[in-house]
């Protein structure tokens, strides 16, 4: 009874008995829009509660800070922009009906996730042998002040959360490329790939604001 | 058909968006005195132009890459009202926090 | 309104209770007025038959500018009037009382700068008539409030942070103090009283301070058994209640649970009072006696460890003076069996592992013990008759109810039949 | 896929091929798209909630009749406030309205076949049914179930008992169960959460694209206006109390210290994030309630709605200004006097636009043709209820009083006249307006009178007493009162059974009707003007036989060609 999604041919965008193609289109991106919003309010709260904790206790965070590994957040900004680029492209191969295109863009920015994730596995692992864990229970010595140690906790909260969204992401591109060796999509049909490509989007625009205010902040 | 769907834009432009993504990367690094020391160090105002740096980082990503200049009003409310909800969260704490004060510690 | 509205104490309570009622008095002329037009509308353009012919009345503007700017005047006008009653309630005057509140969980404890202090179930804020007082609002553990409705004031008290309430007392008497916070099981018998006194009844009432005058022994004695000590710890050599006797501790070798060991000082003793499960002596167990950390101020803490201390070397007479001079001045005979149990239940300790109103401490608590089922860890059950009170109060370790520790002492030879019978009767009065 | 063939009778009935007997094998009913289907789904489960609410509600006020001799030790009492609490707000009001009747009606108002993603829809459900699971076994907590079993001391392993805020040094640090309880209740206010937003998210996109050809954003419906706003509060606002409360998680599981005071947190900072969503959440249960009573009023008024366009504005300006408020609930937690000036001016600014919703409902009235339908008296009660729910809300705004009034039983009752009064009387009062075309039957008008008069009166006799104790200075969440607070606690237990006898009846009555009532009910048994209406009752899985006609303005009442033409197009 459900007027399932039935593929009538490759490239052909699916038939609903509620809606038209071109409006299925539109919602769709709109949908996707308002789910990036409650992204955006998800992470908005971690920066203010930040913003509040480094307004604060400055100088706990500001040493705290020095602990962090600069380089390897760079080396990630620049990792996750080169992945932002070839998702754009991607969509402008599913555009002009380029499937090949647009496995082989979404598989580098799936690569590109794949590398931020180890960076960040060696960042992590660097932390634990220096004694700095999420909770302040775990730490062992006791000369750190509290503050100190909720640095790390917001680190690793904020990093963790944003973490977890780039495997999300990366597994969002790879259905989508799952879909794009099918064929599936062409110049009428490409949403899976357009909304594929915003919340890869999204997740970088996060780092981009993450990258500054936890490792370069005085 | 394709074009009452979604706006082209061509690789080429999001090339020349990637180069400038990348060159504001490296300035925000190099303006933060944790990289190049005390020549850049200007006290509070290193984190406003670090912000400042990322928000236009963030505007080319959401403009070029995400389409957002070539969509429809709604979609940039869409956008513009989570942001506008969070500079309220953080003006709303803003004027407890730092602001609160506490009366002095007993003498005991 | 005035016999609803609790009585007027602070000189912000004017001032509150007026605008409160012209507020009231504002809503309750716009409700009827509105709900009157409404029912009004209602009977006077009741349906006449299926179709009417009605106006068609989309709306009018004049009207709709009036009834938005009206309430936006109303409102502002209030809100104004509000901010102004929150800066007088909080405004703090020169020469100013300060008082400490400390609050944990259950109970308030105020402090004065003359070293005076109440708290737990006796806290009393006594506070001079017409002067200005400053309270110092501090938390233990999680977020209370101290909320005096006889003064209109409610001020939380966050752990980690300290806040102020200041007012003036301008009537005499006594005043209910609430917790407004939620803040765990006893949160509604977190009770203390505000009682408001002539000025010189205040100074001569915080200038005595028992701890002070009492040398530290004594003090440390008379907590020895207010705080219900006597019931796990002996004060003779050797004999062992649920806890060691206090007599061999000082100076002792004590070996621990986890294999390590020291010789007891001042520092041991302190700690394991404050926190009594981080090093327990081999042949006792643990999590029986509850932390004191919080609930003591220094001085007590002081008195108590150099008590313990000194029990080798104090006077044998004063010693066991100290111990039993409670019994010979009152005699046990002329009492109703009732008062006798009541009396012993405080006399032996009961009260430190057995509570009167149903909140669990180490033991069950004696409300409702007499006539209900006890089941026994060992799956037997029965129900909790005469004989079976002063059996476990004889040898209490025969029968365990389920979910308890054997941690009671036997109170055999310290009780005889008369007691046994009162100690009975006091239980059963705790319907 | 064209239309298929109804048989719809002369008066607009669809016997046959509706959506309810179309297919009736239950794996249709789980893994249905439709969004009438979905919508009793979540009528039924949320019913369920309701009374096992209702019911801890209930032994609460057994307990405060009398309690020298008391029903519930306290930490029961604790148990059973957190379980009323939690249920009525998470799990009954929360998704409320727009679940059901927001997804009822808004396809059948807009003249829209379902609503924009059907799948995402049932995920919605399916989310709900989940969040609803874990919540359950978060309060019953089987890890105390376990260990009581295994003979161990009761106290230490207790239910959830923290409220249903979580305030956060108890809830870290204590909670129930050893962190237990709290963990999986927070999980499931997260879970919830999701489904609150993704029916937000649904219900916005489909009023922006799947709108009738002619059907104007100032055309439409003064509740599809209300439900916009609430979902637009729905999408913006849940967010952050999903990652509040997975902090709180966080804070348990890994020991980090970001609200925690012992671990060098601030509570307060807790409370703002937790208050910047339960402010506007208040406006979720209540805008769609001021939808319904817009669209009933003018009904049995045979009025247009007065001021529409003040109306729809003053909706869209109270889901705006809800977020700029929150902190009126934190004015005693030790907040700065200058934000606590701040925020007492901002919540003015959300007084005057519930007022001129006031003023237009009465102003409907005036002159019109009104009948006293069941419906009409729960719209009419509505606005008597709201009006004291309105005042009492003043005084609470006014930053003086509130110092006094915060947390005591004025709060309490203030509350209960908003959400009670206000979100539960608007669900009642949809589902009888709208009952002939959700079941094709209607219901048993006597009956239904008498259930209102019982629930109206029961209301007000339970929680005028409260306003009464509040003004007494009785703190909220006591399980031990002094005895001056005694006669208005019996008082105003001697009300509650009526409240609760009042909706059993209603909500009996309507189930009755369904089942065994002989009426069958037309598509437009009212003679109401709008898109919904022109649908035949109970509607085909498609909404509409007959294209819907767009020109007959909603509102135009007064205009006898309209309701002329208005009966050819059902027929056609």
């Amino acid at each position: 009874m459900a007027s399932e999604a039935k593929t009538v041919e490759a490239g052909a965008p699916p038939v609903y008995h509620h809606i038209d193609p071109v409006n299925a289109y539109h919602a769709s991106k709109l949908g996707m829009w308002l789910f990036l919003a409650t992204e955006i309010l998800l992470f908005s709260v971690l920066f203010s509660a930040f913003a509040v904790y480094n307004w604060m206790y400055f100088e706990y965070f500001h040493d705290a800070a020095t602990k962090l590994d600069w380089r390897l957040g760079a080396i990630n900004t620049a990792v996750l922009l080169f992945s932002s680029y070839t998702a754009a492209v991607a969509v402008y191969k599913a555009q002009i009906s380029d499937n090949r295109g647009v496995v082989i863009n979404f598989g580098i920015s799936f690569l590109c996730g794949l590398i931020f994730l180890v960076i960040k596995y060696i960042e992590y692992s660097a932390k634990y042998e220096h004694g700095y864990f999420p909770g302040t229970s775990y730490w062992n010595s006791t000369e750190f002040s509290a503050h100190y140690k909720n640095y790390f906790g917001l680190y690793y909260t904020m990093t963790g959360l944003h973490a977890l969204h780039v495997v999300i992401g990366m597994g969002v591109l790879l259905w989508v490329i799952g879909l794009a060796r099918k064929n599936r999509f062409s110049s009428r049909y490409y949403t899976p790939v357009e909304l594929g490509a915003l919340y890869w989007h999204l997740v970088d625009l996060i780092w981009i604001f993450l990258f500054p205010l936890l490792y370069l902040i005085d | 058909m394709a074009e009452e769907l979604g706006h082209i834009i061509h690789p080429r432009t999001f090339l020349k968006v990637l180069v400038i993504l990348l060159v504001l990367t490296l300035l925000t690094v190099l303006l933060s005195p944790r990289v190049s020391g005390e020549m850049v160090d200007f006290g509070k105002i290193n984190i406003v132009i670090a912000l400042s740096i990322a928000i236009i980082k963030a505007s080319l990503v959401l403009s070029y890459f995400m389409h957002l200049k070539f969509e429809g009003l709604w979609i940039l409310v869409y956008f513009i009202t989570p942001v506008i909800l969070l500079l309220i969260m953080i003006l709303g704490l803003f004027i407890d926090t730092p602001v609160r004060i506490d009366p002095i510690q007993p003498p005991f | 309104m005035d016999y609803i509205v609790p009585d007027k104490v602070s000189t912000v309570a004017d001032f509150f209770d007026d605008l409160n009622l012209a507020i009231f008095l504002a809503s309750a002329f716009f409700t009827v007025a509105i709900v009157g037009a409404m029912l009004y509308f209602a009977f006077r353009y009741r349906a006449k038959s299926s179709n009417d012919i009605t106006p068609r009345i989309e709306g009018n503007h004049l009207l709709e500018i009036v009834w938005t700017v009206v309430p936006t005047v109303v409102v502002v006008v209030i809100a104004w009037v509000g901010i102004v009653l929150r800066e007088k309630m909080f405004e703090v005057s020169p020469n100013v009382i300060p008082i400490y509140v400390t609050a944990w969980k259950w109970a308030w404890e105020f402090r004065y700068p003359t070293g005076k202090r109440t708290s737990g179930q006796n806290a009393e804020l006594v506070v001079p008539v017409n002067k200005p007082v400053k309270l110092v609002i501090a938390s233990k553990d999680v977020i209370h409030s101290l909320f005096i409705p006889a003064v209109r004031i409610k001020q939380d008290a966050v752990p980690g942070q300290l806040k102020y309430m200041t007012f003036t007392a301008l009537k005499t008497g006594e005043y209910p103090i609430f917790c407004a916070e939620y803040c765990g099981t006893r949160h509604s018998y977190m009770m203390a009283k505000l009682r408001v006194v002539s000025e010189e009844e205040f100074n001569t009432w915080v200038n005595t301070i028992p701890e002070k005058t009492m040398p530290k022994r004594i003090l440390g004695k008379k907590l020895y058994t207010d705080l219900g000590c006597n019931a796990c710890h002996s004060v003779e050599s050797g004999v062992n209640l649920v806890g060691p006797s206090f007599y061999d501790v000082f100076g002792a070798q004590r070996n621990f649970k986890d294999g390590t060991s020291l010789t007891a000082d001042e520092n041991y003793i302190l700690e394991s009072i404050l926190y009594p499960n981080k090093r327990v002596v081999q042949g006792f167990n643990e999590n029986v006696m509850p932390s004191y950390e919080g609930r003591l101020s220094q001085e007590e803490l002081m008195a108590l460890v150099s008590f313990i201390v000194e029990l080798k070397t104090a006077p044998k007479e004063e010693l066991v003076e100290v111990v039993f001079e409670k019994d010979e001045k009152i005699d046990l005979e002329k009492m109703t069996p009732l008062e006798r149990g009541k009396y012993l239940y405080s006399a032996k300790g009961c009260n430190a592992c057995h509570s009167v109103d149903g909140s669990q401490l180490v033991g069950p608590s004696f409300k409702g013990l007499h006539g209900a089922r006890r089941e026994f860890a060992d799956g037997s059950s029965v129900v909790a008759d005469d004989s079976y009170i002063k059996d476990s109060i004889l040898n209490p370790n025969a029968r365990i109810v389920k979910g308890f520790v054997a941690a009671m002492p036997s109170y055999q030879g310290q009780l005889n039949e008369d007691d046994l019978a009162g100690i009975v009767e006091f239980i059963k009065s705790l319907k | 896929m064209g239309i298929h063939s109804y048989a719809v009778d002369e008066i607009g009935h669809l016997k046959e091929n509706n959506y309810l007997n179309c297919d009736k094998s239950l794996r249709s009913w789980l893994f249905t798209l439709d969004h009438k289907r979905i919508a009793l789904l979540y009528l039924a489960s949320l019913l369920v909630f309701f009374f096992l609410g209702g019911l801890s509600a209930i032994f609460m006020r057994l307990h405060l009749y009398n309690v020298e001799k008391p029903l519930l030790s306290p930490d029961a009492y604790n148990v059973a406030f957190t379980f009323h609490g939690v249920l009525m707000i998470f799990l009954f009001i929360v998704p409320g309205i727009p679940a059901v009747l927001g997804n009822f009606l808004l396809p059948l108002m807009i003249g829209a076949k379902d609503v924009a993603f059907p799948r995402l829809n049932l995920l919605s459900l399916w989310i709900y049914w989940l969040g609803a699971l874990v919540g359950i076994i978060g309060i019953i907590n089987p890890v105390w179930i376990l260990k009581y079993l295994q003979g161990s001391a009761i106290s230490q392993w207790i239910p959830l008992d923290t409220g249903w805020t979580f305030y956060a040094p108890y809830s870290t640090s204590t909670g129930a169960g050893e962190g237990w309880g709290t963990i999986m209740m927070t999980l499931a206010a997260f879970i919830l959460g999701f489904s609150s937003i993704l029916t937000g998210l649904n219900f916005m996109v489909t009023i922006h694209r799947l709108r009738a050809p002619g059907l104007t954003w100032f055309k439409l419906p003064v509740f599809v206006w209300g439900i916009y706003a609430t979902s637009a509060i729905q999408v913006l606002a849940t967010p952050v109390v999903g990652i509040t409360l997975l902090l709180l998680i966080v804070e348990k599981v890994f020991g980090i210290g970001i609200f925690d005071p012992a671990k060098g947190g601030d509570p307060i900072l807790y409370q703002h994030f937790f208050w910047f969503y339960s402010h506007p959440v208040v406006y979720i249960m209540v805008l769609p309630a001021f939808g319904i009573i817009g669209e009933i009023i003018p009904v049995f008024s045979r009025k247009p709605i007065f001021g529409y366009t003040a109306v729809v504005f003053s909706s869209v300006g109270i889901a705006v200004v809800s977020f700029i408020v929150w902190a009126h609930h934190m004015y005693t937690s030790g907040m700065s006097p200058f934000s606590q000036a701040v925020f007492s001016a901002t919540t003015f600014a959300v007084a005057v636009p519930t007022a001129i919703k006031v003023f237009n409902w009465v102003s409907t009235m005036y002159k019109g043709s009104i009948r006293f339908d069941p419906a009409m008296l729960y719209a009419m009660a509505f606005v008597f209820l709201f009006m004291i729910a309105g005042t009492s809300g003043i005084f609470l705004a006014v930053l003086g009083l509130d110092i006094f009034y915060h947390d005591t039983y004025f709060v309490v009752a203030h509350f209960h006249y908003t959400i009670q009064g206000g979100a539960v009387i608007g669900l009642i009062a949809g589902l009888h307006f709208w009952f002939p075309k959700i079941t094709g039957r209607m219901y048993n008008p006597g009956v239904a009178k008498l259930a209102f008069w019982l629930i109206f009166l029961g209301f007000n006799v339970t929680f005028i007493p409260q306003f009464i104790l509040g003004v007494q200075g009785m703190p909220r969440r006591y399980a031990f009162y002094l005895p001056e607070f005694e006669p208005m606690h019996r008082l105003s237990t001697f009300g509650t059974f009526f409240n609760a006898f009042g909706y059993t009846l209603a909500i009996l009555n309507l189930a009755w009707s369904w089942a065994f009532s002989k009426v069958k009910a037309g598509a437009n048994p009212y003679d109401a003007l709008g898109l919904e209406w022109q649908a035949p009752s109970p509607p085909p899985h498609d909404n509409f036989v007959v294209p819907p006609n767009v020109e007959i303005g909603r509102y135009d009442y007064g205009v006898p060609v309209n309701l002329v033409a208005q009966k050819e197009v059902v027929r056609s």
